[in-house]
């Protein structure tokens, strides 16, 4: 028989060596894309135009489009899942209805990012007629995102304690009135924790811009104009080869949005639950 | 005037909440109109049974891209499993909660690096050392495996933390106080307990790496073969829509989207095994 | 409460700004879709164009050949972008200028030691029955064959020129000229095509039949991979359309073509 | 019981998922006076308190037969607006629970639900209603500061005064004191005793001899039924029925 201490000593070094594994390639794919990147980065990189197709130049236009779709698909999906959240935990029982909207949500999770860009492209771009734009872009991202808004709400919103409820109703509010000045307040830490990762979904989404915002290099001038996202801009500066020393600074300036938006998430959370416990 | 207001409200939201149900049913409905009748019309064996992809002969074939998305999945899991439990075992039972704070958000961090980013490394780092030291292409089943299973690694890890913590502290107690090492504890009683909760972060995993597109692009070689080895470059049914997507039209353009049906219903079967297998796990607890 | 009205001066704001950018936004807009290969040359001729004529608005897309030939029919593009060396038959009531001419380039690795191809020995890589590359005279190696996806409009026009090819299955298939290039830079044993345009020094450009891919072999019709560039109009180009590929076909649009590493027209 | 009669209960009966929680429950409650009911938990006390303000008609799967009358009205009326009904009939919970907001924001959220929005009137209220809680000295110098950082006795009495901000004409409480120390529930105990010249006050509780101390008129509760109901100096002395006296003098409970 194998000693048990020494199975043990075996088996959590081994543990230890995949964790260890699993955070070097973090370490490693960050300081690759950061070392080989950040020397390009600088004012100018960020607040030019980009020229011959991106081979000189900044990144100006990309920025503003990634900012633009991102908050925009944003601004749509966010009162939809909200409000479905709300809906399912506030003014309605648990019932079939409750669960087939919640199956509905978890199929929606579920499809692949690529189906999104086929139905943006054939329903929005082509039905709809709205051509390549921001509209279409962004529309088709808020139905990537919707689920994801909808849990994290639902989430949020089941973790404000029942008690408040209660306290809203007995001073004489309604339902709507608790919900707006009581429930949604508490759980809007929760809330933007869920849209901050949607934000990162949409800023970090290549296939469905591609096909539904297009991959136009200009400053747009309304929303009917197509726009190209960084990740888009990164995409086709290292696949067409036109310049790699620009493609590691535009991966460069995304995945310090990313890291950004991470750190912005995980203090929101953070504070959520020491405000939840204190 | 105010239990109008009230009622509205209700009702607004009422609609509101028929939104995501909406969203679905309408990409259904746009992709199966636009799929189905392509497969009925060149016959589901022709599509689905033949490897021959020549849309510009009329040939439309996915078998080996369907193979290649499963070979490419497999790999992943097979990459993506064991790293991810380890390091979900690692750091619910070893670690203290104030470095599990600290690591656990960082792993995530690995979720919010877009997929472009993961498919130029590994088209830049990985293929590479595939073509120097191991051999064949580079772009291939290997490398987007290695790349997927790193993709994958943040949902199995978040999701089989959540499901080790959620086993009742009595039952470690229990082996703990029939002598048993930690280790010994974890294996017979901690992750029997959260198998179910592990098993459906791994299907989330799966559904994540079968739906990817970018990377595996960039990385696979999209080869249209059924696939001999893992150093064979293959293509995978996301590969197949986008890459073409941007010059199909007529019955060309219904293949791609004939593609996306088989994709969606592959991703369907996968999510209805992953519910199943919550709704275990939810009955067992 | 702060961040909600932050958020909602923010919303405003965008509204408001798009909303007036829009109302002052009675400009003159043409849309350009289609090839990704003439993407680059329009994107620059349309920044120049707009140069000249500020009140003139161009948007340039691209998505592809028949992205091109599908926008113009539907009416989303005014103006579509092809590069390929026979239209479909869709494309056959649209009008059509030949803008510029491209080469298309067999390119290896710098460490293959072959320099030279016939169009049979092409032909027969891309159909799988030359295998090796002892075959051609080179180290005894596989040959790893790279192509583009199926409707490409490079692939077309290439497979239409050299004729006779059903791809080797086992052939690497990349999205882009650019990948193309990467892909044969980091595989010694690999052969592929690409746009004349982005040749650089990571890789080997081989002549055919003894002719090398220079503008002078093209113009003097001697070097056989060409493909022409064609914008499609549907109808006779009217007013704007009409001036902007006008512009294109002048001697100064020609020049900037010529002076970005495309073949001019004329 | 002699005088004005608040509210008039007629065989309440209520049913929760299954079980009959509430089992005929008839008794006058008289205006201007503390009504003390007392029972061991699980009794059904808290249901009744929380029946009287129609809180229960969130809950789910439950159902409620037999008459409620407010001033004579039946509050289950089609007709009667829960709402409004809670604006007429305040309510204090076992656990002070302050909303994460300012003391302040915390006394105005009442009225200003009511559609008070004029800064004079809300802190005319904000006076008033902390003063009668008894806990204007305490806090009159931090009105801004978070309901969250006082200690519980003050949370419960800011609750209390939330309460009265909305000048209701019933107060509701359910075993106010349960979580307080002897100093904080004296305190409440003194506000309760001075604010029943203006309201009808239901005091829920699990300490007899707060009852005793407090109540006008005390209630029993037993095993979801009302067992026994009177001026609380009967109850106390001569109770009419066995389970009362051994209830009060702790043979169970």
């Amino acid at each position: 028989m194998i000693n048990p201490r020494f199975t043990q000593v075996i088996a959590v070094l081994l543990l230890a060596l995949a964790t260890l594994f699993t955070l070097a390639i973090l370490v490693f794919i960050i300081g690759f894309i950061l070392s080989k990147g950040l020397a390009h980065v600088d004012i100018d990189f960020i607040l030019s135009n980009p020229e011959d197709m991106g081979r000189a130049g900044g990144i100006y236009p990309t920025i503003i489009g990634t900012l633009i779709l991102s908050t925009l698909s944003i601004l749509i999906a966010a009162p939809f899942g909200i409000g479905t959240a709300v809906f399912l935990t506030e003014y309605t029982r648990e019932s079939r209805v409750t669960r087939i909207i919640r199956f509905g949500a978890d199929c929606l999770a579920g499809i692949p990012s690529i189906i999104f860009g086929l139905f943006g492209f054939i329903f929005f771009v082509t039905t709809l007629g709205m051509s390549w734009s921001i509209l279409s872009g962004s529309l088709t991202l808020a139905f990537m995102i919707l689920p994801t808004i909808i849990r994290t709400s639902e989430e949020a919103i089941k973790s404000v304690p029942y008690a408040y409820r209660d306290v809203s109703f007995s001073l004489g509010a309604t339902l709507w009135q608790t919900v707006r000045k009581v429930v949604l307040p508490n759980a809007l830490p929760g809330i933007l924790t869920g849209i901050m990762l949607s934000l990162g979904r949409s800023i970090g989404e290549t296939a469905v811009v591609i096909f539904t915002a297009g991959s136009s290099l200009r400053t747009p001038q309304s929303l009917f104009d197509s726009i190209r996202t960084m990740s888009v801009h990164f995409y086709i500066l290292a696949r067409e080869g036109l310049s790699n020393e620009k493609a590691y600074a535009t991966a460069t300036v995304l995945i310090i949005s990313i890291l950004a938006i991470n750190l912005i998430s995980y203090w929101l959370m953070i504070r959520f639950i020491s405000k939840r416990s204190g | 005037m105010k239990i109008f207001g009230e009622n509205s409200i209700k009702n607004l939201l009422i609609v509101i909440a028929f939104s995501a149900l909406t969203a679905l049913f309408l990409i259904l409905a746009f992709i199966l109109l636009e799929g189905l009748p392509f497969i009925f019309n060149i016959g589901i064996k022709n599509f689905l049974l033949s490897s021959d992809w020549q849309p510009m002969a009329g040939k439309y074939g996915i078998f080996a891209m369907i193979v290649g998305s499963l070979w490419v999945t497999l790999g992943a899991i097979i990459v993506g499993v064991p790293l991810g439990l380890a390091g979900a075992i690692f750091l619910a039972e070893f670690l203290p909660r104030w470095m599990m704070r600290i690591i656990k958000p960082a792993i995530e961090l690995l979720a919010g690096i877009p997929s472009v980013v993961y498919g130029f490394i590994g088209v830049m780092v990985l293929a590479p050392l595939i073509r120097d030291y191991i051999g064949g292409p580079g772009l291939s089943i290997m490398a987007a495996s290695i790349i997927l299973g790193i993709m994958i690694l943040p949902t199995i890890l978040s999701i089989s933390i959540d499901s080790i913590k959620a086993v009742p502290q009595s039952y470690r107690e229990g082996a703990f106080s029939l002598g048993a090492t930690h280790w010994q504890t974890i294996h017979m009683a901690t992750l029997p307990a959260a198998k179910s909760g592990i098993i459906a972060g791994i299907i989330l995993g799966l559904g994540r790496a079968i739906g990817e597109t970018m990377a595996v692009i960039m990385v696979a070689g999209n080869a249209v073969i059924l696939p001999g080895s893992p150093l064979d470059s293959v293509r995978t049914l996301t590969a197949n829509i986008a890459l073409e997507m941007g010059y199909a039209t007529g019955m060309h353009r219904q293949a791609l989207f004939a593609t996306g049906v088989v994709l969606l219903l592959i991703i369907m079967v996968l999510n209805y095994a992953a519910t199943i297998s919550i709704r275990n796990m939810n009955r067992k607890v | 409460m702060k961040l909600k009205i932050v958020i909602k001066v923010i919303i405003f704001a965008i509204i408001a700004g798009f909303s007036l950018q829009a109302c002052g936004k009675n400009k003159l807009s043409i849309t350009v879709a289609g090839s990704t290969a003439f993407q680059p040359f329009a994107e620059k001729l349309a920044g120049l164009y707009m140069a000249e004529k500020p009140n003139t608005h161009i948007t340039i897309q691209g998505g592809g050949s028949a992205v091109g030939i599908q926008s113009v029919l539907s009416g989303a593009a005014n103006i579509g972008m092809a590069d390929l060396v026979q239209l479909p038959p869709e494309a056959k009531d649209l009008n059509s200028y030949i803008v510029a001419r491209d080469g298309i380039v067999m390119i290896v690795n710098p460490k293959n030691s072959v320099k030279n191809l016939e169009v049979s020995q092409i032909r027969d890589i891309y159909n799988g029955k030359i295998k090796n590359w002892k075959e051609l005279g080179g180290n005894d190696h596989k040959i790893n064959v790279v192509s583009r996806e199926a409707g490409s409009g490079t692939r077309s026009s290439y497979e239409a020129i050299i004729q006779n090819i059903t791809l080797v299955k086992e052939a690497i298939i990349q999205d882009s000229n650019g990948t193309v290039r990467e892909t044969v830079a980091n595989d010694a044993n690999a052969i592929g095509y690409i746009s004349h345009g982005i040749i650089n020094d990571k890789i080997k450009a081989l002549t055919i039949n003894g002719v090398s891919c220079t503008t002078e072999e093209i113009v003097n019709k001697k070097y056989m991979l060409v493909r022409p560039i064609f914008l499609l109009t549907k109808g006779a180009p009217q007013d704007r359309v009409k001036a902007f590929i006008d512009y294109v076909l002048s001697k100064n649009g020609q020049d900037i073509i010529k002076a970005n590493g495309l073949i001019p027209a004329i | 019981m002699e005088d004005t009669v608040k509210f008039k209960i007629e065989n309440l009966n209520v049913y929760w998922s299954g079980s009959h929680v509430l089992k005929s429950i008839s008794m006058d409650i008289g205006a201007n006076k503390i009504l003390g009911i007392i029972g061991p938990s699980g009794s059904g006390k808290t249901v009744f308190l929380r029946t009287l303000n129609r809180l229960n008609d969130m809950e789910l799967q439950i159902r409620i037969e037999g008459g409620v009358l407010l001033d004579g009205k039946d509050i289950f009326a089609p007709g009667m607006d829960p709402v409004m009904l809670r604006k007429k009939i305040g309510m204090v919970f076992a656990l002070p629970i302050p909303l994460p907001a300012s003391i302040y924001n915390n006394i105005i959220y009442g009225p200003s639900l009511s559609g008070i929005t004029n800064k004079n009137r809300l802190d005319e209220i904000v006076v008033k209603s902390l003063k009668s809680a008894f806990l204007w000295d305490e806090v009159k110098d931090r009105l801004k500061t978070s309901a969250m950082r006082l200690s519980g006795g003050q949370q419960q009495r800011l609750c209390l005064a939330r309460t009265l901000a909305m000048e209701p004409e019933v107060i509701l409480l359910d075993e106010p004191c349960s979580g307080l120390d002897p100093i904080s529930t004296t305190q409440i105990e003194y506000a309760l005793k001075e604010l029943k010249k203006n309201y009808t006050i239901v005091l829920v509780t699990n300490n007899t001899k707060q009852a005793a101390r407090v109540a006008d008129n005390t209630a029993f509760f037993l095993m979801n039924e009302l067992i026994e109901y009177g001026p609380t100096g009967t109850i106390f002395t001569v109770p009419g029925d066995i389970r009362t006296m051994d209830y009060i003098t702790g043979r169970f409970g």
